[in-house]
């Protein structure tokens, strides 16, 4: 493995605290997302790339502001792998960044709903930006 | 003090050549209790054993040292030359001077300054040993096997045509266990109950063989070749050897809607009830918990329509207390509850069914009279789909599953798939597999041909979610091969539930000292090389109590249990191995700390009087060990806290000694 | 019995009624509810990161709260019960995320995760019982066909939340049972709504939520009910047209309090 | 005989199914370690009481090793883990005692492994004769 790709794996490791190598390749979590159809790179995919080091294409993908943080791939994993978490993981990554926010207070007003509650833009707020 | 004798082998040149054997004997003729020594060119020859016997004669010698080969080489040979000279076998000890010495030295001074040292020490040995008799204990020639499924089925069949009395133990009304449930067997396609019948008629007519059905062991106490087994035999309110098995009761008794456990809960039976057309005994039961009769007193019908007379409902439990050499386990496997999968909705829709379910409704004795129809409207499923490893391969740490893989639930799921669509062409059948693990004999061609000539429709990947909406159930699931999410909707889902070892092995494997892993399997006495053999000794494993096995596995090892069983029993007496732990009572202190490390539970702590100095008695908690299960680990000296605990042949005393000798 | 309790923001605002009802209802049961003073948001959502702590320093606050007045927590909202309890459970697991926490904070004692956190379901089933909620309905809701809706935040991460067997779950089935309501068994019922991704992309959100009213409809469910409020917004307006309230609307009405009901 | 060189005194229990067996494998393959190995033979590791090891000491030995087989080949199942507990407690008491880590050792060697068994020795033999002798633990008073 590239010594960069090392590097970003033991943090993504780290900070998520998941062990990608007890994925057993089963695809339970793919099975089970909710929002499969949405994402670039599907949850086992996650879990595989993020295995063999290979995050860059990840940081780059819409993918990671696709999950709905649900957990369904987490408590339905076989082998307690939890995806979700190295999901987010890759996306504080990038949001972590200088200018790198998926979301700024600018883009709230167009997509305001009168119905919507708080929470939804705080939680949104939470995964988007820093 | 001993007379010892030092005989230092030359082995050709294989010793002689690193080690002066010449300065060896000499300089071993000093040491303390030796009267005699020599060396020579072939000490295992003839000729060499010869000069032992020889010596032992001339010098009155007690205790022989061989400075040789590897004692895992010659020690059985030079044993035997002693005994033949009059002197106990266990009074010889080895010097490894080639194996450990002139094959890995390449200089001479300090090959034989080694060899010296080794001899010292085998010399120092000797000096504390003392002869040692093996035990002996009669062996009762009559075996008990625990569990009648097809494990335990041919394994009492083995040893009752060697000739020896078996008994079954069986908990259900009938012997056959879960192949009588199945229907085909792959990779054959061969019908289980066709073969498994002939067999269980076999049991029940053979003259060797006793089946204690609907009964339990109760207590286990002795050891190899003798225990003393208890067994439970619940009343079954039939009087067992008058009834004829001709089901007028089953006809007659009016609860009609009792779950049937044959068929796992898909149709009914009555209070009173034969599980199946061919069970064994073919004796009718009355289910204690749904009769009238016993739970109010009112009916009474099954008893007027018996024209033998066989109902009694005062029936009690009866206990039988037996005498056995032998003991085999094959207490069998359940498929795991699926309560922790409702992802599955395996607990929201009857079309979600588990393998073995699936297993009863193809099974032309089985709810449906063989016709695929689905529980919940009786119709003919279009859709199914297979979902596999259902329990199995999960984390340690996950809250559900187990471990392991369950290694049958790829091949019979190939044969459902292959099976429903032999049988309706017109069924899309869809498989889930992880990996698809097929070795054994022609496994992978049967799969391959489940693929190629049936046109299953093998995916890889998992199902994620079933949830059940009108009469469908839609799937969702992965496909990693075509990196899409799947949607089906399915008629029928079959869910591949892993294994796991029956509920009662944990409390026989107390009564028996036997152990058992994390997961509740009987463990092996050795993973390769004594794979039937539980480590308490007389305690043999048969079947899927010990891991998960198809049936041509089980009944091999069936055999293979059946087979050490004979080899115990054919012995009219049992004789040990002298090397065994033995406790010095006035040192025990009663602490049990031994008993909690042996493996094979040969210590036992007595209340023993002891006379004290003045003249009264005082009784004292101390262990003894069984000779015939002790294996001589030595476990137990190094737990004893008092050190009254110690090996013989490895005694402290001689090991310190060998210390001291190297040390000097 | 007094509780700790935190509203969170949703529930002064577009939930006022979640809130309302809840605090009602617990005075009848013989629960007080003492608000915790200068609450703050917890955030909406839990970051798993290790490394995160700011984010969750309003959480820690609010437990401390707590277990300064020796009280269990209660919240009622899903996503700040989800929250606090993660929270909870990463200071009694995690001990560089405890320590970082409490040098930040730095209170008189530092915070090592004792605290009670209950749902208000949980406070409902574990110290009043669903018993006595029964004994107290004055109005029983005449067998209402009734679907629960967990969603994802009651139930998951399964490990953490103990809520209820997350496939399986029955707390608010016995509720609906305690209150005279009939449960209606839906499988969809742990899916998600498509929680705060309904901003970005309403389309995508519409989908799932409309899976879920289907799927209960299809099963004869007269209403949902929810305890979150985003969960309810979700399935209100993407759902198909069955009503959607919160469970503590129905304990309202079951046990008297409900404004309309009161006056009637 | 030449004197002037130090040479370690090693003491190795050899469980009887395992280890010493791999002892013997080494000597058909003629694998050559120091003649300073003086292995006895124990039916099992878990045999080896730790009173064995500070007599050792005690009498002058430089460094001791105790060979069992691989966890979870155990000829009796479970003798090697309670000698793994066992010589845990005791290696760290020895420790505290002063005496050098690297004097003790615990390694498991199959009946497979001569060379296994050949490569510890020599890398024990050598990892002792660097530390020079035991004196801590000596008893002068055993010494001739």
């Amino acid at each position: 493995m590239h010594k960069d790709n090392e590097k970003m794996k033991s943090e993504i490791i780290r900070r998520s605290g998941v062990n990608p190598s007890k994925c057993m390749r089963c695809g339970k979590c793919s099975g089970t997302c909710p929002a499969y159809d949405e994402m670039e790179y599907h949850p086992h995919q996650f879990v595989y790339m993020v295995e063999s080091g290979d995050i860059e294409p990840l940081l780059s993908s819409e993918s990671l502001y696709k999950c709905l943080s649900c957990f369904a791939c987490v408590d339905r994993c076989p082998r307690g792998v939890e995806p979700a978490k190295l999901v987010e993981a890759v996306r504080l990554s990038v949001i972590r960044q200088q200018g790198a926010n998926h979301l700024t207070a600018n883009d709230i007003p167009e997509m305001l709903d009168p119905d919507l509650p708080q929470q939804a833009i705080v939680s949104a707020f939470r995964k988007y930006t820093k | 003090m001993q007379r010892i004798g030092v005989f230092v082998c030359w082995c050709g040149t294989n010793i002689a050549g690193t080690v002066d054997v010449a300065a060896v004997s000499e300089a071993l003729k000093s040491e303390p209790g030796v009267v005699f020594s020599t060396n020579y060119q072939y000490m295992c020859s003839q000729a060499g054993q010869d000069i032992i016997k020889d010596a032992v004669k001339e010098h009155n010698l007690t205790g022989i040292v061989v400075c040789s080969c590897s004692p895992r080489m010659h020690e059985a040979t030079f044993r035997k030359t002693a005994a033949a000279a009059g002197l106990n076998p266990y009074m010889v000890e080895i010097a490894n001077i080639r194996e450990q010495c002139s094959w890995v030295h390449k200089d001479m001074l300090t090959g034989t300054e080694k060899a010296i040292i080794l001899g010292k020490a085998a010399v120092a040995k000797v000096n504390l040993n003392t002869p040692l008799t093996p035990g002996e204990s009669p062996v009762t020639k009559r075996a008990l096997v625990i569990g009648g499924g097809i494990a335990g089925i041919q394994t009492a069949l083995d040893i009752a045509d060697a000739g020896f009395p078996v008994d079954i133990v069986e908990k259900n009304p009938t012997i056959g266990g879960k192949m009588a449930q199945l229907d085909k067997t792959f990779p054959t396609l061969d019908c289980a109950a066709c073969i498994l019948t002939p067999k269980m008629v076999d049991v029940a007519q053979h003259e060797n063989i006793r089946i204690f059905s609907y009964s339990e062991v109760e207590e286990i106490g002795g050891f190899v070749g003798n225990f003393d087994v208890k067994i439970k035999k619940k009343a079954r309110f039939v009087k067992e050897d008058i009834c004829t098995g001709c089901g007028a009761c089953v006809e007659k008794c009016p609860m009609k809607k009792i779950p049937n456990e044959f068929n796992l809960g898909m149709d009914n039976r009555r209070a009173v009830y034969i599980p199946f057309a061919q069970a064994v005994p073919k004796v009718a039961t009355i289910d204690p918990s749904a009769c009238n009769m016993l739970k109010s007193g009112k009916c009474g019908i099954c008893s007027k329509v018996c024209t033998a007379g066989a109902i009694d409902y005062k029936q009690k439990d009866e206990l039988i207390e037996e005498k056995y050499g032998a003991i085999v386990v094959a207490t069998g496997f359940n498929p795991i509850s699926m309560d922790k999968f409702d992802e599955f909705a395996y607990n929201q829709s009857r079309d979600v069914i588990t393998s073995l379910e699936f297993e009863r409704l193809t099974n032309a004795a089985g709810p449906t009279q063989g016709k695929l129809l689905r529980p919940s409207d009786l119709e003919h499923p279009h859709t199914i789909v297979f979902v596999q490893c259902v329990g199995s391969r999960c984390d340690a740490c996950a809250e559900k599953g187990k471990e392991y893989c369950s290694k049958i639930c790829c091949m019979y799921t190939a044969k459902h798939a292959m099976l429903v669509r032999d049988k309706y062409p017109d069924t899309e059948v869809y498989v889930f597999y992880i990996d698809v693990r097929t070795p054994g004999k022609n496994f992978d061609e049967f799969y391959r041909r489940a693929v190629e000539e049936y046109g299953v429709r093998y995916i890889k990947g998992m199902v994620g979610k079933i949830t059940p909406e009108g009469d469908k159930l839609k799937v969702q699931a992965s496909d990693l091969l075509a990196d899409k999410q799947l949607h089906i909707d399915a008629d029928l889902v079959v869910l591949a539930a892993a294994i796991e070892p029956d509920k009662t092995a944990r409390p026989l494997a107390t009564m028996l000292t036997a152990s058992m892993d994390t997961n509740d399997f009987f463990t092996e006495a050795h993973p390769k090389l004594r794979p039937v053999e539980s480590p308490t000794a007389g305690v043999f494993l048969s079947g899927t109590c010990q891991g998960p096995k198809d049936i041509p596995e089980t009944v091999s090892q069936a055999s293979a249990a059946a087979a050490k069983v004979i080899g115990l029993l054919v012995k009219d007496k049992l004789t040990g191995n002298p090397c065994i732990a033995s406790p010095n009572e006035l040192m025990c202190n009663g602490c049990s700390s031994c008993e909690r490390v042996c493996p094979y539970g040969a210590i036992t702590y007595i209340d023993k009087e002891f006379p004290q100095p003045d003249r009264t008695v005082a009784v004292r908690r101390v262990a003894q060990v069984n000779p015939a299960v002790c294996q001589g680990c030595g476990a137990c000296t190094v737990a004893c806290m008092s050190g009254a605990m110690d090996l013989r042949g490895f005694m402290s005393s001689q090991i310190i000694a060998e210390v001291d000798a190297i040390c000097k | 019995m007094k509780v700790s309790y935190f509203p969170g923001c949703t529930l002064k605002n577009k939930a006022v009624i979640l809130d309302t009802y809840a605090r009602k209802c617990a005075e009848v049961l013989g629960v007080t509810l003492e608000e915790i003073e200068n609450w703050q948001c917890c955030g909406g959502v839990f970051t798993t990161s290790k490394d995160e702590v700011a984010t969750k320093l309003s959480s820690v606050r609010a437990l401390k709260y707590a277990q300064d007045r020796n009280q269990p927590l209660v919240s009622v909202c899903s996503a700040c019960h989800n929250v606090i309890k993660q929270t909870n459970h990463a200071i009694q697991t995690d001990a560089e995320f405890s320590d970082k926490v409490n040098r930040y904070i730095a209170p008189e004692s530092p915070y090592t995760g004792d605290t009670q956190v209950y749902h208000y379901l949980e406070l409902l089933r574990d110290v009043v019982g669903f018993d006595k909620v029964k004994e107290k309905v004055v109005n029983p809701l005449g067998g209402r066909k009734i679907a629960p809706y967990y969603g994802c935040l009651l139930l998951r991460p399964n490990t953490v939340m103990q809520m209820d067997d997350p496939e399986n779950p029955q707390i608010f089935e016995d509720l609906i049972r305690a209150l005279g309501g009939e449960p209606v068994a839906y499988s969809m019922r742990n899916e998600c709504c498509g929680g705060y991704v309904t901003m970005e992309n309403p389309e995508f959100a519409k989908s799932k939520s409309k899976a879920v009213t289907d799927n209960a409809t299809a099963f004869g469910a007269e209403c949902i009910v929810t305890a979150c409020p985003l969960c309810k917004y979700n399935l209100d307006k993407n759902g198909n047209s069955v009503p959607v309230v919160y469970f503590t609307e129905l304990l309202a009405e079951a046990l008297g309090v409900k404004e309309d009901e009161t006056n009637a | 005989m030449q004197v002037n060189e130090y040479r370690p005194l090693i003491v190795a229990f050899c469980c009887n199914w395992c280890s010493y067996a791999g002892a013997d494998l080494a000597g058909n393959n003629r694998l050559n370690y120091p003649a300073d190995v003086k292995i006895i033979r124990v039916p099992c590791s878990c045999r080896v009481n730790p009173m064995f090891i500070l007599r050792a000491f005690q009498r002058g030995a430089d460094g001791v090793i105790i060979c069992g087989c691989h966890p979870g080949d155990c000829h009796y199942t479970s003798g090697n883990y309670y000698t793994r507990r066992r010589m845990a407690l005791l290696f760290s008491m020895l420790d505290y005692l002063g005496i050098e880590r690297e004097r003790t050792r615990l390694e498991w060697v199959s009946a497979a492994e001569g060379a296994k068994f050949a490569a510890t020795m020599n890398d024990f033999a050598e990892t002792v004769a660097a530390l020079g002798e035991n004196k801590r633990l000596e008893d002068l008073r055993c010494k001739k």
